[in-house]
Formats: structure tokens, sequence, C-alpha cells
């Protein structure tokens, strides 16, 4: 008992502290600027990381990794997945129907302009979300949104996205902007005991080791998913990265595909814009 | 390295090739015995997998000494990104190469892989193994009826024994 | 059922470079499931791969290859279109093999 | 671009997880806790923590602070049971101390 409360101590002194800034709240939400804003930062934080390669996540910044990266992309440990997404989108629920019927262009090259803002639901539509509402719609039971099938079925769509650039759009709505000023709101609150934001791995320290792990930077980190990730021996999606993150910062995940974690995708996707897809990907 | 290499279209390309081989195919279960293995000195060298520690384990392989040889080149990560998963290849200018076998030195059963190598193949090998912590790696290459050996010290902060 | 293995043979010069994948546990039999029972060692112990009827290729594995495992030889003697057949056989005693050809 | 990398403790959150250890590790019990301070001690733990879960930021030691109290409780352990409850509490309010005060200090992150 006296060990956690010494760790509590510890942990907290080691949280990051913010700074002072000046009075922010007279700001209007500017998205366009944000995401400049965002580029512009990697960039001059990461000058010989070429723009294209921070899809790469933690091999865009360390040798050895990439190293031992390229070496696993010769035969990369998703291609099971991917084959099965692939089969699985490719077969017809019961009633005769198929996920190419759910989706712009049969499903086929669209991942990139997920997620929507959906102005008839008043609310931000996912990849996975839309999977399991066409399978829903369809008479079928959905599917976990973590891994398995929901991890195969987005590795297949974004496979045929690769190269793509994330097109990520915000209606003329307030609503759409609300959501995506909750999804920064998110993405910059310190939460979990150990009092970090999603900010302060992905956009302080990408590049840095925490524990055993060479973090990402923000900028591009969805671009990849879904990811096989050698922790997890196997695949996992958005959702699964998302309460993964909560739960290694002490912080009780949030449902996956919650309000919050639609929100947090929406921002995160829009400012990678320009981006390419790259997923699906492999990490560490 | 970053300027030249396109992540993006080298995985596209590699993977449509992929799919044409890997469908020339059938996947079925077989139950019957085995005939690519039915040769003589194929048999599973199931006492030496068995064996903790390098030293017991190459004695129960070869048994024989193993020399360090500048023409073993073992490449292998400085740090390992995942115990779990570490790509190690070697390759090797030494004629006469009968077999070639990895040897995690601190894992709970150190010889990782061991590969037989007929007349016509090329004496290089590449594969992943798993780490349990940081340690050795040994790698024996077995050329004209001597053994030789490099090693390479992977550190490795996630373990790969956790599944 | 779709197979078990994944090959890429492609001739390069004079040259086969053979690059496989399986998916197969790799259970070391050293790791607990989520109800703390261990689960028992499962795991390929090996693999061959023949071409024209002659073994090209002998891995003998313990529970140290990586999960999915991954091996790349290169051999030489085969022409374009020559069949090379991969076999493997694990400690339970289930067996897969596939056909491919040579690209 | 505003942002500056101050890598500076936050001694505000600092401040409430020190108040809140030293209240939990300073109200032990002279005498031996009853169920009846285990009921009270965990009432208040779990009330504090649905409170931060209407803020979204439940933390997960304190879940299993609370786990570990109810565990101790089962065994008629009410020192422990009081002891874990506390700290739970203690964990529960300090984890909507930061959800309250990065209502707004969130901002002070962002990249502009």
């Amino acid at each position: 008992m006296r060990a956690r409360f010494a760790l509590s101590l510890v942990v907290t002194a080691l949280a990051l502290g913010a700074v002072t800034a000046a009075a922010t709240a007279a700001d209007r939400p500017d998205p366009a600027a944000d995401a400049k804003a965002f580029r512009d930062f990697f960039v001059k934080k990461f000058p010989k990381v070429k723009f294209e390669d921070f899809v790469n996540g933690p091999y865009s910044m360390n040798e050895d990794m990439r190293r031992q990266w390229e070496d696993k992309e010769q035969f990369p440990p998703y291609e099971f997945a991917l084959e099965a997404g692939k089969e699985m989108f490719g077969t017809p629920f019961k009633n005769g129907k198929s996920y190419a019927d759910c989706f712009a262009n049969g499903g086929i090259g669209v991942r990139q302009t997920y997620p929507y803002f959906d102005e008839q639901e008043g609310k931000v539509v996912t990849l996975e979300l839309a999977l399991n509402k066409c399978r829903e719609t369809n008479g079928e039971a959905p599917y976990s949104y973590v891994k398995d099938e929901m991890a195969s079925l987005t590795a297949y769509m974004a496979y045929t996205s690769r190269g793509k650039p994330f097109d990520i759009k915000i209606p003329n709505d307030p609503r759409a902007l609300e959501a995506y000023e909750k999804g920064k709101e998110y993405f910059y609150t310190r939460r979990g005991q150990l009092n970090f934001s999603c900010a302060s791995c992905h956009v302080q320290n990408p590049g840095e080791r925490i524990r055993a792990e060479i973090l990402a930077p923000a900028i591009g980190i969805l671009n990849a998913m879904p990811i096989y990730r050698s922790e997890w021996s196997g695949m996992g999606t958005i959702s699964r990265r998302f309460t993964t993150c909560n739960s290694q910062i002490r912080g009780v995940p949030l449902e996956p595909q919650s309000d919050e974690y639609r929100d947090l995708e929406y921002y995160l996707s829009y400012v990678s814009n320009g981006l390419p897809i790259s997923g699906p990907g492999a990490r560490p | 390295m970053t300027a030249s290499f396109g992540p993006s279209v080298t995985r596209r390309l590699i993977i449509k090739g992929a799919a044409v081989v890997a469908l020339v195919g059938f996947g079925h279960k077989l139950l019957g015995p085995w005939p690519a293995l039915a040769a003589a000195n194929d048999k599973y060298p199931e006492d030496a997998f068995k064996q903790k520690g390098a030293p017991d384990a190459i004695k129960a392989l070869y048994g024989r000494d193993h020399e360090a040889s500048d023409k073993v080149k073992l490449d292998a990560p400085e740090i390992a990104e995942n115990g779990g998963v570490v790509p190690i290849s070697v390759t090797t200018t030494l004629p006469d190469v009968t077999s070639i076998s990895f040897i995690v030195s601190e894992n709970p059963s150190a010889l990782a892989a061991s590969y037989k190598i007929p007349p016509g193949t090329v004496p290089a090998v590449a594969n992943r193994l798993k780490m349990a912590k940081t340690s050795n790696v040994i790698v024996l290459v077995e050329a004209g009826g001597k053994l030789y050996s490099a090693t390479k010290e992977v550190k490795v902060t996630v373990g790969g024994c956790g599944g | 059922m779709a197979s078990s293995i994944r090959v890429r043979a492609i001739l390069n010069g004079d040259t086969t470079d053979v690059q496989t994948l399986i998916q197969h546990p790799m259970d070391t039999g050293l790791v607990k499931d989520a109800k703390g029972e261990v689960i028992p060692a499962h795991y390929i112990q090996q693999l061959s791969f023949e071409h024209n009827g002659k073994a090209v290729f002998l891995a003998d594995w313990g529970t140290a290859v990586s999960k999915d495992p991954y091996v790349k030889f290169a051999f030489k003697g085969a022409a374009k279109g020559d069949e090379l057949k991969v076999s493997w056989v694990d400690n339970q005693g289930a067996t897969d093999s596939l056909t491919a050809k040579i690209q | 671009m505003t942002t500056t990398m101050n890598k500076r403790p936050n001694t505000a959150m600092k401040k409430i997880m020190f108040a809140a250890i030293m209240m939990a590790a300073g109200a032990m019990p002279a005498r031996a806790a009853s169920e009846a301070d285990f009921k009270a001690a965990f009432a208040a733990a779990d009330s504090a923590e649905k409170e931060a879960g209407r803020l979204r930021n439940q933390w997960t030691t304190t879940e299993a602070a609370l786990a570990a109290a109810k565990k101790a409780a089962e065994t008629a352990n009410f020192d422990q049971a009081v002891m874990s409850a506390r700290e739970a509490e203690a964990l529960a309010k300090a984890s909507i101390f930061q959800a309250t005060s990065e209502k707004e200090r969130w901002k002070d992150m962002e990249i502009r």
C-alpha cells in the first residue's frame, strides 16, 4: 500500500507541466489555421524528416528501428489480416447485400475521407462505426471495435487507399466545428494519474523513448491504422490505440466509439490532411 | 535514407508480388507421412532444443567447440524494438557450409533455430526470433566439418515472452 | 480454408530468393492466458522446402521463433515456373503444405 | 507558434496529490475499523469516483483501490478495507481536480 502512495508521488512529480500562456479566450475556432500550425510545428521540430515520412511514426525518427521495420515489411505481419479483410469485404451478407453497397465507390479507395461529419446525425462518423452500421443495417451483428474482424476490414479498406492523402472536411455546420473543437480539447487535456495528454507524448516528445517505446509524432499517426503491434502480438484498430493509450497513462478508457473518441479522431485526422494513408501498418 | 525510400510505394509493390505467388497452392492439412523430411539425418534435434544454456545446446547439437570467425556476418539490431520479433540474419563467405544455427544465450532454452544447408543453397538465412531479455545472439556456421561463430549483443527492453 | 503458408520465390540471375511467412501461434508453453492458465506449447518444429523432389532448405525450430514465423533463404539451380513445395509440421502433429511457382 | 516545451513539474497537481496522500495516510483509525467504517469510507470513495465518471476522467488506480477495498472487506479485514477506500477517495478527488482544472488549462499546450 505504501509503495503505491510513493509511486503516486513519483508519478505526479514526473507529470509534465504547462506554461501559462497568453489568454486564449477570445480565440475563434479556425481549423485551417490549426492544421497549418500543427504541420509547421512538426516540420520545424524534425527538419530532417521528409514530410510524408511522418506517417511512419517512430520509424521516421530512429534509424535502428527503421531497419528492423524495413526488414519486417519484406513480408509484413499484417499480411494475414489484410487477406482476411479482403475476403470478408467481398463476401455478401445473408441478405445478399455487401459492404460495397454501404460506401461510396463500393468502399474502394475511400478510407481517406473518414471520419466525416454526418449532418443528419449531427455527429462524427468513423470508418469503424460506418462498417458496423453497415452490418447492422443488413441484419448482421456488429463486430468488436478493437481488433479481429474490424481490424481486418479496416486493414483492407486502408490498403485500397494507400497513398491517397487524408481528405477530412469540416462542413459549414456549427455542430461540425464543435465536434472538431471538442476533439482538439480531448487531445490536449491531461488525464489519468500520470497527468498526460495525448500531446504530452505525441507533440512534446515524439522520437523520445518512454519506457521501451519510441513515441510517434501526432501528425500522421492515424494514417497507418490499423496496425499490427508486436506488443499486442496482433492487429488493432484506432479504437484499440485510443483505449490502450488511456490505460497506459492510468486513465479508465472510454467506450470505443464514444463521442469523445470520435471527435478526437476527427481532429487528429483533420490536422493530418495532406499526408497519405499508409495503413495497414506495423509497429513495435 | 529518408529521401530515397518511398515506403508506401515499396509496400504496395511487395504485396502485389505476394498475392501473385501465394495463391498458387493448396492449403489443406495433410495427416499422412511427411515425405520431405523422411531423409535419415533430418531428425528433429529434440535434445538440443531442451538444453537451457548456450554451451549445452551447442554440445547437444554439434558435439564440438566453435571458433569466432570474421567470415561470419551476423546482422541484428542494437536494441530490439520488441523482444517478440527480432529480425536476425547471417551471411558467410565460408565454403562448404552444411548448417547454420541461432542461439539466444539468455532465453529459457538457448537454441532458437537450426537450418540445414544442402549443396546449391546459399549460406545465408534471415529469420525473426523471440528474445526474453537482453542477450548475446550467437550464430553458428558449420562448414567443411568445422564450427564457426559470430556473436552480438542485442538489447531488449520489452521481452518476447509476454505473449 | 486459406493456406497457413505464404511464399514468394523469385528468380534473380541464377539464384532463387525465397521468403516465407507462416500463420502459426508459436506458443512457448511459458505464457498464461487471461484466466491464468498456461497456454500449452504449440510451435512448428520442422519446415522444409523441396525443389524438383530435392530438399533445398530445412529448418528445425524451437519455441524462440516468433509468432507467424518468417524465414528467408536462397538457392541455385531453379528456373522460372519451377515448383517449390513448402511443408511444416508442429509439435502437436499438425501439418500444412503448399506448392508455389518460382517467378 | 507560441508553445514552449516546459517540463517544470505541475505544482498545482503536485499539491493536491500530496494533500490527498497525506489525508489517506494520516487518517488511519486508532481503533480497529468496523464494517460501518468501511461502508462509510467506501460510499464516499464511490461517490467521488462516480463524479469523476461524469467528468469522463476516472483513473485506473482509483478503480484498483476500490476493488482492493471490496476484497479486503470480503475477508473482514476492515482496517485494510478502510485504508484502500480512503486511498480510492483521494485518487478520485485528484482526478476530479484534474478534470476541472484542465477545463481551461489544456489550451496552454495547444500548438498555434
